[in-house]
């Protein structure tokens, strides 16, 4: 089909869908009136049967845990594709093929970029640590925490280049990291049930409301998707920055600081 | 507490995700073999749970909870498992099916420290879990795992074609999803909850309402586009075509009925309660259906590249069950289960007669391996037996299946959608019959139409001796043949009147005897004309060439593989199901 | 903020609007972090705080670098010979 | 209706966007912006006025709070939208390395006249054009 015939293809199916979104629209409620019984019910019961002061991460953790299992073992999924995508083009033996790359020098970068790094990387390791472990009484959690430590371990490349970087974060930890993490999650599930309670139930004590401790199994889970996406997402960026380096190109620190 | 059957709801579900998630996270520790026999242990656990589960479903849908949140005045605060008897078999039927395509993929991703098996696994969690919820959100969540673990799958060969298959496959079920997201997010925001009963209480309640109707709408389009309905399907041919080949038999055996698996419990429990949904469905599925039905067998007819030919073969079954939820009664439905399960043993064996090909022929092109399949007799037999079934020869599970729909669709007086499914699956017997003439009798020297078909040279690994992929792929066509027909028949009436939440029936209506047969003649004739035309008279073969070419062509044009071309097709899509709601 | 939270949506639209028009990949990057940053704002001003964290990781942050990657895999590799 | 309106008109020009890409890079980005369509949509059809974020940590238990069941689901679509991107990506780059190109038109799975699939950049492109051995 040449581009002209597509669009008019979906100028045509535009005609009949524009009426049809119109319509939808007029019906549903106006923007910002009211919202779902759902929601409204659990704003309204969950800070005193669970203590916790943030209500989405009492859903994501608690309420709805299963969608978040789901949704972790997705991104488990997306990133073991990544990696049989990618490695299955260099070879599965030669997954540290630029960490060891004899013959080349590491060389220098400038003082100021290696203080910055070296400074703010703890930093964002303590922003994303901080983040992770008051998921249930501010706003953030695993997931947002997580991919912060993700992005922390970036600016080990950015401080102590390529070599340091692969050196420091090590392939089948990461594995073993975001494994490990979705197995603790699942099996947060799982043992409620040992005890006889019911699959995710809360099983621990509770805590006090509005402290960082507080929603019992909760912290667990939320534990074990931090490590999961922090594991997972730093396999992302090693897998995709492995990707550029494979063409014989000097080491040249911070080409991708965009 | 729950009782004792249903608190077992949550380990089929639970058991692989545990078990991929303790692989990957030794991935570097396995030994060699663990990943198999483990994959294969967990698949087996899940089939004999969920068929324990089904058992016991029988008298009662069992619910399960999750967290312990159970509904408090009348509002559904968590996620529950509901599962009726039906979709328990169904559960156990996928990880049967995954359990013997594990035996046949044995050794074949040795050095991926298990990551396929970690990616397979995955697949059938998210499958049971769709299976089983009664959550809308859930079943999307569960919709995506699917889809990002087949993502992945389908590009596994790396080569040019299994990439490009994978991202026109990756783009168009994305946008699925997003469909998908919008229509729960419309149904939430105008009933204010997101459990299957509760949407279902409340729609029966609110009369008609565009908003209801738009969210059908978008739901239906996601799950038809996961089950490759015209004109959603461009994305199959491209994507099943390139898969390695034991997931190409999860892809066409379990994935794409269980788009319309999903398309049945949320139009039959979900919808019901809209009168405007239920007015218009008959119309637009049996219609969709029929087209699907007929297009996928006649691409399928032209096709040289079997693996691309099976998947157009799924196309047009997909189309036939499509036209058995189109009735909207117990018998249709309950014959459109049976299909799933049916067709998923053949099909399945089918895929892997290509995989054992791809393995020891080092080629997929029918063409190319004229009478090379001929050291390999059990796999031509295993073959032939698997076309003459596909195209409804009156034994078996999948008969059992079409019978049911067509008595469906006899009742309601649908006869051109019951004449375009008997078509369609003569179309596509016929195609796998000429095959296996071709390959494995050395039959068919002049090439007709399928000599311009698409194809690509392609090989498997030889590592696996013969007997290991043949055991699988013969237990998948004994169990479609050997499964006791009084025990379907017995259990039918009673389990898809609880798929649908409707009064229990006791008996359901079956076609006319003969149609089967005439589909197995169609067929058999079909293969004939297509290995025996150097031998018939010019005339005949050039008036019958000359009113296939041109539309061949078209229709190969339109499968473009171009993913902007799917775009404005899935709009049109979406059009066409829009309009017929609001017409309804 | 009832003026803000209508010119905040159609932000939103034309920053995702120009994330399609602007067809050259390297630019589009610049549109897709903005369109990120747009929305984790939008986030915020509907009360969304959680979600808006998430978008700002990963919206405006990682999905762009992983874009920029991408390009730089695809600029700094020619595409292999064929055989 | 404002927010509804935008949703729709960011799922359709994304859409567009897809139908007329030229390079798959490109393509990704569209994709993410039809899904940008899905948080919209959902987190403006759980919006309250005057509620405060469902977070009771400033302000006690009771307050109005809009939906927060909304807002856990777009944390998930987040999080698929992220695995998206970054499988397709992959694909994106693993496709460039085999195929030569980031243009679709090029890029084509398994096409009538292209035999091996590769190296014949000039008999691809044209349905019109088949080989017929």
């Amino acid at each position: 089909m040449s581009p002209r015939a597509r669009v008019a293809l979906l100028a045509l199916a535009a005609l009949i869908l524009l009426p049809g979104a119109a319509s939808v629209i007029a019906g549903l409620p106006p923007f910002g009136a009211t919202i779902a019984r759902y929601g409204e019910r659990i704003n309204a019961i969950t800070p005193e049967a669970r203590h916790v002061a943030n209500m989405v991460s009492a859903i994501n953790f608690d309420l709805r845990g299963l969608d978040t299992l789901g949704e972790e073992f997705m991104l488990l999924a997306a990133i073991t594709g990544t990696v049989i995508l990618l490695r299955g083009r260099r070879g599965e033996g030669k997954t540290g093929r630029a960490m060891r790359r004899p013959g080349r020098a590491v060389i220098p970068r400038s003082e100021a970029v290696v203080l910055a790094c070296r400074i703010a990387g703890p930093l964002t390791a303590l922003f994303g640590l901080y983040v992770v472990l008051h998921a249930t009484v501010t706003p953030g959690g695993g997931f947002q925490g997580g991919v912060i430590l993700a992005s922390g371990t970036l600016l080990i490349y950015l401080g102590e280049g390529y070599v340091g970087w692969r050196d420091a974060v090590r392939s089948p930890w990461l594995d073993a990291l975001e494994g490990g993490g979705a197995l603790l999650f699942a099996l947060c599930g799982l043992a409620p049930m040992l005890t006889g309670a019911a699959f995710m139930q809360n099983v621990l004590p509770l805590g006090t409301f509005r402290d960082p401790f507080s929603g019992g199994l909760m912290l667990v889970e939320n534990l074990g998707v931090a490590m999961a996406v922090a594991g997972g997402f730093t396999q992302l960026f090693l897998e995709f920055m492995e990707e550029t380096r494979e063409a014989d190109e000097p080491d040249e620190p911070g080409e991708e600081s965009a | 507490m729950t009782a004792f059957p249903a608190v077992l709801l949550p380990l089929p579900v639970a058991i692989p995700l545990v078990v991929c998630a303790a692989m990957l996270a030794t991935a570097h520790l396995l030994p060699g073999r663990v990943p198999d026999i483990l994959a294969t242990l967990a698949a087996l656990g899940v089939a004999i749970l969920s068929a324990f589960i089904a058992a016991h479903a029988a008298d009662g849908p069992l619910v399960y909870w999750f967290g312990g949140w159970e509904p408090r005045d009348g509002v559904h605060l968590g996620i529950g498992f509901s599962v009726d008897e039906a979709s328990g078999w169904v559960a156990a039927f996928i990880g049967l099916l995954y359990a013997l395509t594990f035996v046949f993929a044995w050794g074949f991703f040795g050095r991926t420290h298990g990551h396929f098996q970690i990616l397979m696994l995955l697949f059938l969690a998210a499958m049971v879990g769709f299976c089983f919820t009664r959550d809308m959100f859930n079943l999307f969540v569960w919709f995506e795992v699917m889809s990002v673990a087949a993502f992945a799958l389908t590009a596994y060969h790396l080569e040019e074609s299994a990439l490009s298959g994978a991202i026109n496959f990756t783009v168009i079920n994305s946008l699925a999803g997003f469909l998908m997201l919008g229509g729960i997010g419309l149904i939430y925001a105008q009933t204010g909850t997101l459990d299957f009963e509760g949407i279902a209480a409340a729609v029966a309640r609110g009369g008609r309402d565009p908003v209801v109707a738009g969210a059908f709408c978008l739901v239906a389009a996601a799950l038809m586009i996961k089950g490759a309905i015209v004109p959603f399907q461009f994305w199959l041919a491209d994507a099943h075509a390139v898969a390695p080949s034991p997931v190409s038999v999860i892809f066409s055996g379990s994935m794409v009925s269980l788009g319309l698996f999903g398309l049945a419990k949320v139009s039959a429990v979900v919808f019901a309660g809209s009168d405007q949904v239920q007015h218009g469905l008959p119309v637009l599925l049996t219609a969709l259906g029929s087209f699907t039905a007929l297009l996928g067998g006649w691409m399928a007819l032209l096709q040289r590249h079997l693996k691309r030919m099976l998947a157009f073969s799924t196309i047009s079954h997909a189309g036939i069950m499509l036209t058995g939820i189109g009735a909207l009664s117990a018998d249709g439905t309950g014959g459109m289960l049976v299909y799933v399960v049916g067709h998923g043993l053949v099909k399945g064996a089918l895929f892997m007669v290509a995989g054992i090909l791809l393995a020891t022929r080092a080629s997929i092109d029918e063409i190319a391996l004229r009478g090379l399949g001929r050291g390999i007799g059990p796999a031509g037999i295993a073959m032939a037996i698997a076309g003459l079934l596909l195209c409804g020869l009156p034994i078996g599970v999948l008969d059992q299946g079409t019978r049911g729909v067509q008595g469906a669709l006899a009742q309601q007086g649908h006869g051109i959608a019951l004449a375009a499914g008997a078509i369609g699956a003569a179309l596509t017997g016929a195609a796998v019959l000429r095959a296996a003439g071709r390959i494995f009798l050395g039959l068919g020297p002049d090439s007709g139409d399928e000599a311009g078909a698409p194809s690509e040279d392609e090989r498997e690994k030889a590592n696996r001796p013969l007997w290991l992929m043949l055991a699988p792929c013969c237990a998948l066509l004994v169990l479609d043949v050997g499964l006791p027909a009084h025990l379907i028949e017995h259990a039918l009436p009673r389990a898809a009147s609880a798929f649908m939440h409707r009064p229990a029936v006791d008996t359901v209506a079956e076609g006319p005897g003969w149609l089967p047969w005439m589909s197995v003649l169609a067929a058999l004739a079909g293969a004939a004309y297509g290995l025996l035309r150097d031998r018939l008279p010019a005339f005949v073969v050039r008036s019958v060439g000359a009113t296939q070419s041109a539309p061949t062509r078209a229709l190969e044009a339109l499968h473009s593989g171009l993913i902007g071309d799917y775009a404005a097709w899935l709009a049109v899509g979406v059009a066409i199901i829009v309009a017929m709601l609001a017409l309804a | 903020m009832t003026v803000i939270l209508p010119l905040l949506f159609l932000l939103t639209a034309a920053s995702g609007t120009a994330v399609v028009l602007v067809r050259d990949p390297t630019r589009q990057i610049f549109a897709i972090a903005v369109n990120g940053l747009v929305l984790t704002i939008l986030f915020d001003a509907l009360q969304a705080p959680d979600v808006a964290l998430s978008e700002l990781a990963v919206g405006s942050a990682a999905v762009p670098l992983l874009f920029l990657v991408a390009l730089m895999a695809v600029r700094t590799q020619p595409p292999e010979e064929k055989s | 209706m404002l927010p509804y309106a935008v949703a729709a008109w960011l799922f359709g020009i994304g859409l567009y966007g897809i139908a007329t890409s030229r390079n798959f890079i490109h393509l990704v980005g569209c994709l993410g912006v039809c899904q940008s369509a899905t948080y919209v949509l959902l987190l403006g059809l759980g919006y309250r006025w005057g509620s405060i974020a469902p977070i009771f940590y400033d302000h006690p238990p009771g307050t109005p709070a809009v939906d927060p069941v909304m807002q856990a689901l777009v944390l998930t679509d987040i999080v698929v939208g992220a695995t998206l991107t970054a499988l397709l990506l992959v694909l994106t780059i693993q496709a460039y390395k085999r195929g030569g190109s980031l243009d679709p038109e090029k890029l084509r799975p398994m096409r009538a006249g292209s035999k091996s699939g590769r190296g014949q950049g000039s008999s691809r492109g044209k349905d019109e054009e088949r080989t017929a051995p």
